[in-house]
């Protein structure tokens, strides 16, 4: 299926131009050739979304014998050795491999047809850093079947368990995510060069699509952060293999200050995975409701706000560690605050559908499901934020819950409403409507099923990452269990929605949808492999 | 420097006009919005610390 | 149309089912101390705005879905912003966070005010053990898992507290203020118990505080919170809350336990004693790494067969006094008597097939211990 | 149309070189984060450590209106045939004022060997407040086999220490020292022959 995606240029579009991309078609190079060495942004994110679809599916796998071995209490399935790595794997692989590329392809894909430029910035850059993820994550991989076993100590890999106490593959772990790290840095460099160079005469800043000003600001966060993510597992690399004692107490280290380090990284790419999701579903809700955005100035200045935000609020997830009384009021009052801002784009939102005119496309299911469960995920992270409350929260099941309703009914939907939104452009036929339906509803009943009982796992109690549990908390785990089975498997259905896509269907017109204002939609669907090689005159009328 | 400041704290709200913001884009000066942005943010730093260091009396 | 009604019927569904599930007992425990009930309530208030605010907002958003259907002709109006609108709609959230802050802020001091105790008990984590010693009272001890392996794997029936109940709990004083002092060994642990709100994270090389005045005699499960590795999910604590008359006597009887314990080690233990006290300690505290088959796992070495263990019983001893420095396995000069280092040694060297017919007194041991302090 | 090309180009050149920029800053910074925590505890006592160099005593008036309690723990960790022990478990002490407390190290083992005791100070805002004017935490020691050794810790609580400290206790855990090339700890699984 991957090699239908996108379609061969049409000759009427591939109009060679001064300075263009190196020309396919002259002599056509072997099909493998072509996808290897690639510099054409749509076939980058396209294979940047088949990429993360895969690790979506096999950190799903991971994640699915977890809850395997949480169906019932006891050990069953797999010993805790085994279960450790799952979770750490699953985790690792969820955040690096499968949310934040996802991204990357959807910012490739979507941000040069939103801005009217030819292709990205750099397009060499753009396909070495697209190769650089399957390296990084064979070798993620590949440490589970070392002498040892793969990452064992969870994906915030906190010391010492992670340096002295690691095992052997650990230094393989680092590497893979350095090599991860330096493909999300230079996928940044990429988007912010060709946002801020390549947009088509007329569009200024203020003109952008919100997808795009999100990713900007996302783009600049990773420039931030990825440095000292990098800065982290140098030292523990060190640590381990050199002798230094960064993070060890016996040579006068401090485990803490990994935490520190860590969550400093840790925060802002909590940010990173839901940022270009807010630009997502802000492109979606005013389509589908046939009304402007309400308040972009507001959506984009509460953006940059809640970025910069985000580099005060780390030590809220060491509310325990033992911080002293006044950093831990800090950290309470400016997390508290940091959802000033995240309230307002919901209710923003929610004002954008108030007096539209609205319809229940796929896209619009899951951008509309996104609203309402992120909102959940963000309700816990308030009740999260006030410090004596999370001396009972921290560490459970609740916090589990937590965080994945705002990255899986969060991150993930959102995710899946642009993969609806953008389909008939990538393809030029719309994704089968009953099916898009099902996919959708059994998706949002797998999810409550799987992440709404451990909001009551953890607040009776349960710690997170055990492979066994104590007898009251049996029943939540059942249905957490069921509904994380009902939930994965309801996911193959999108992958028959995207061949049945590829394939045919319904033909789009250009202009897919009705209330579809952006750039993107001038051009024809599907779109071809060369666009806007003449810059598209902007006309700044809606904004 | 006043009015980019005045941009920074609605911003920290997250609430804007749209024609603030017309205006803010189109003096093209993004290094005096940094600018801006950074005091701001130190600012509030500062002030945050500060009920921190007075409430945990 | 049918969608909003699956919409509106499945929140309708679980709004109505989340007070009915927090009523039920899967809610935070109020706990028994002051300071866990000024917890429970600041964690009812919060969830209480929470649900208040998704009220009105999800209330305003399936009421713009239903009434502004395109479906059933709805023309969108044009309007995109309204400053005062947005102006409210953020001061309101403030001034609820900011009314939200002052008894959270009241309750964070009350939590860190570690002074005046009654009671220091010092609290050290170990992969996978808890450690408790109540300092000035010489009595120190080291708290095990008690479940049965059997109910782990599943041969034998899951008992009432599975995996939450331990050998010997930590026991404490009702109506004192006691001081916990937390450290680790190894890696960093959490201690936790739901009931009296205190979770705090046992760092090595480093020690943090957390207190604790229970209210009323029980007993009180919880486990270690941090992953802290293999057998995180193995680590339980269970503190047992007795009136202070019942505490002296205990505290009492733990002293002179432990000097008849050290007195034991001068008489003569046979074989069969030695085997059967060995069993007994080296399921609780070494099985959970080197297996109960001595096996081992992983990064733990087999003991069955273990040659260079078998050939040299100094060594062996003296892995077991002084552990080896930078794995999992720790020091127990001072986490075992003399009478348990010698049963254990004598049983890992007899039992599995191991039968070299080895065995060492207690009295050597303690002979040897004091030796190495002159 | 070229000319405007030609500017983009210059544009994503200049772009690029600005994020390299601000990219290599960044990392350093993560590892000028760690001096940074380092000199960041020791004027709050965030982490409890306390220095590691001996300090001046402040001649101030002792302040005997209060006493405030300090504890001392000892612990060794795992692999270390040592023991630390205080002859004194807790003292009570008037801030301002100079005390002098006697620990004691010995080596049960049969070879020589070197450890070093690494302080934490609870709670950790005493830190600040705790000068030392001499310690045995400031080197590492070198005991032959079973040798025992006195070393002081002499102290002093400023009197600024805030009132609501009453308690003070100081851990001292010994670590072992490790030879250069046995730093990097055996870390191979089962083929070690370590056992018991």
């Amino acid at each position: 299926m991957a090699f239908h995606l996108p379609p061969k240029p049409t000759p009427q579009h591939s109009t060679a131009t001064a300075g263009g991309v190196a020309e396919p078609g002259h002599a056509k190079p072997h099909w493998l050739m072509r996808w290897l060495l690639t510099t054409n942004h749509k076939e980058i994110g396209s294979l940047y979304l088949i990429f993360s679809l895969t690790m979506f599916f096999i950190g799903g796998i991971f994640a699915l014998v977890v809850r395997a071995e949480l169906f019932q209490p006891g050990l069953q399935l797999v010993r805790p050795e085994f279960f450790n790595q799952m979770t750490t794997m699953h985790g690792l692989i969820m955040v690096f491999g499968a949310i934040m590329p996802a991204f990357v392809g959807l910012a490739n894909w979507m941000v040069p047809l939103q801005i009217g430029a030819p292709d990205m910035a750099l397009p060499r850059l753009n396909n070495f850093s697209f190769w650089l993820l399957p390296v990084a994550f064979g070798l993620l991989l590949s440490t589970l079947l070392m002498p040892g076993g793969g990452p064992n100590f969870g994906w915030t890999f906190y010391a010492p368990l992670s340096t002295t106490y690691a095992p052997p593959s650990t230094t393989f772990f680092i590497l893979s995510l350095h090599i991860a790290g330096i493909s999300s840095i230079l996928g940044a460099i990429n988007i912010i060069a060709t946002i801020l160079n390549l947009r088509a005469p007329g569009m200024r800043m203020m003109d952008m699509p919100l997808f795009v000003w999100t990713w900007l600001i996302t783009a600049f966060l990773l420039i931030a952060v990825m440095p000292v993510l990098a800065g982290v597992i140098t030292m523990m690399l060190m640590d381990i293999n050199f002798g230094t004692s960064f993070f060890n107490a016996a040579g006068g280290g401090d485990p803490v200050l990994f935490q520190h380090l860590f969550w400093f990284f840790g925060h802002p790419e909590v940010y990173i995975m839901i940022l270009p999701a807010f630009g997502i579903v802000s492109a979606i809700i005013p389509t589908f409701s046939r009304k402007r955005l309400f308040g972009y100035a507001s959506m984009v200045y509460a953006t940059a706000a809640i970025a910069l935000l985000s580099f005060l609020v780390w030590a809220h997830h060491m509310f325990v560690v033992g911080l002293p009384l006044v950093a831990e009021l800090f950290f309470m009052y400016t997390t508290m605050l940091i959802a000033v801002p995240t309230g307002v784009k919901i209710f923003n939102w929610v004002a954008t559908m108030f007096r539209g005119s609205i319809s229940f496309e796929p896209p619009m299911l899951f951008a509309l499901a996104f609203v309402v469960q992120f909102t959940v995920g963000g309700f816990s992270g308030l009740m999260l934020a006030i410090s004596p409350a999370d001396f009972q929260y921290h560490d459970t099941y609740f916090v589990v819950a937590h965080f994945h309703y705002v990255l899986v009914p969060g991150a993930l939907f959102a995710i899946l409403a642009g993969a609806y939104y953008w389909l008939p452009k990538w393809t030029g036929h719309y994704p089968h409507l009953r099916l898009s339906q099902w996919h959708f509803w059994l998706s949002v009943i797998g999810v409550n099923l799987t992440f709404f009982p451990m909001h009551f796992s953890g607040l009776a109690g349960m710690p997170r990452r055990i492979p066994d549990y104590a007898l009251q908390f049996a029943d939540f785990n059942m249905a957490a269990s069921l509904g994380a089975f009902l939930f994965g498997a309801s996911q193959l259905l999108f992958v028959l929605v995207i061949i049945k896509c590829v394939r045919g269907g319904e033909k789009a017109p250009a202009k897919a949808w009705e209330g579809a204002e952006d750039l993107e939609w001038s051009v024809p669907s599907p779109a071809p492999l060369h666009t806007f090689e003449t810059p598209p005159e902007f006309h700044p009328d809606r904004h | 420097m006043w009015q980019a400041i005045k941009s920074v704290l609605a911003a920290f709200l997250g609430v804007q006009k749209d024609s603030r913001r017309r205006e803010d884009f189109a003096s093209n000066r993004p290094g005096i919005f940094i600018a801006a942005g950074l005091l701001v943010g130190l600012v509030f730093v500062v002030l945050v610390a500060l009920v921190a260091v007075l409430a945990a009396r | 149309m049918r969608t909003l009604l699956v919409w509106m019927a499945g929140g309708l569904a679980s709004a109505a089912l989340t007070p009915v599930a927090l009523a039920n007992g899967w809610n935070m425990p109020v706990g028994v101390t002051a300071l866990s009930r000024d917890i429970y309530s600041l964690h009812m208030i919060i969830f209480w705005i929470c649900v208040i605010i998704g009220v009105i907002v999800f209330g305003a958003m399936f009421y713009s879905l239903f009434r502004y259907r395109h479906s059933k002709g709805a023309k969108a109006a044009t309007f995109h912003e309204h400053t005062s609108v947005e102006v409210i709609w953020t001061a309101i959230p403030l001034l609820i966070l900011v009314g939200m802050a002052v008894p959270a802020t009241a309750t964070l001091k009350n939590m860190y005010d570690t002074s005046e105790a009654d009671l220091d008990v010092m609290v050290t984590g170990q992969q996978w053990r808890w450690r408790y010693e109540y300092l000035g009272e010489d009595v120190a001890f080291t708290s095990n898992l008690g479940t049965p392996r059997e109910q782990i794997d599943g041969t034998g029936e899951k008992g009432e507290h599975y995996l939450l109940e331990v050998d010997k709990p930590l026991v404490l004083p009702v109506g004192q203020k006691v001081r916990l002092l937390l450290t680790s060994d190894d890696v960093i642990h959490s201690w936790w118990v739901p009931d009296l709100a205190v979770k705090q994270d046992a760092i090595p090389g480093f020690v943090n505080e957390n207190w604790v005045r229970i209210e009323e005699p029980g007993i009180y499960r919880g486990q270690c919170a941090e992953l802290c590795g293999k057998d995180h999910a193995f680590m339980p604590v269970v503190v047992e809350a007795v009136e202070q008359e019942r505490f002296d006597e205990w505290l009492a009887e733990r002293q002179q336990a432990a000097e008849e314990e050290a007195s034991s080690a001068d008489r003569e233990w046979s074989m069969d004693e030695l085997m059967a006290r060995g069993e007994q300690t080296y399921g609780a505290v070494c099985a959970s790494c080197h297996q109960a088959d001595g096996q081992g796992a992983g990064n733990f070495p087999a003991l069955a067969g273990n040659e260079a263990m078998l050939e040299d019983i100094d060594w062996h001893i003296d892995r077991v006094v002084n552990g080896v420095s930078g794995t999992a396995m720790a020091s127990f000069r001072n986490t075992l008597s003399a009478v348990e280092i010698a049963a254990v040694v004598t049983y890992e060297r007899n039992a599995w097939g191991n039968d070299s017919g080895d065995s060492v007194q207690p009295s050597e041991i303690a002979e040897q211990l004091a030796e190495q302090g002159e | 149309m070229s000319n405007e090309q030609a500017t983009n180009r210059e544009g994503v050149r200049r772009t690029v070189t600005r994020t390299l920029v601000v990219l290599a800053g960044m990392f350093a910074f993560a590892f000028a984060l760690v001096p940074l925590y380092d000199v960041f505890c020791e004027v709050t006592g965030l982490n409890g450590k306390t220095s590691n160099t001996a300090q001046m005593l402040v001649h101030e008036e002792v302040d005997t209106s209060r006493m405030v309690t300090v504890q001392f723990i000892t612990r060794a960790s795992a692999g270390l045939p040592w023991e630390l022990d205080v002859q004194t478990r807790q003292v009570r002490v008037h801030p301002g004022q100079s005390n002098e407390v006697f620990f004691t190290f010995r080596n049960r083992g049969g070879e020589a060997s070197r450890a070093k005791a690494v302080p934490s100070v609870s709670p950790s805002e005493a830190s600040v407040h705790l000068r030392k004017l001499s310690c045995f935490c400031f080197q590492e020691q070198r005991l032959a086999g079973g040798e025992r050794l006195e070393a002081p810790l002499v102290f002093q609580l400023t009197r600024d220490l805030p009132a609501d400290i009453k308690t003070v206790t100081l851990v001292y855990t010994l670590y072992p020292v490790q030879p250069a090339q046995a730093a990097v700890l055996p870390r191979g699984p089962i083929e070690e022959g370590d056992s018991a």
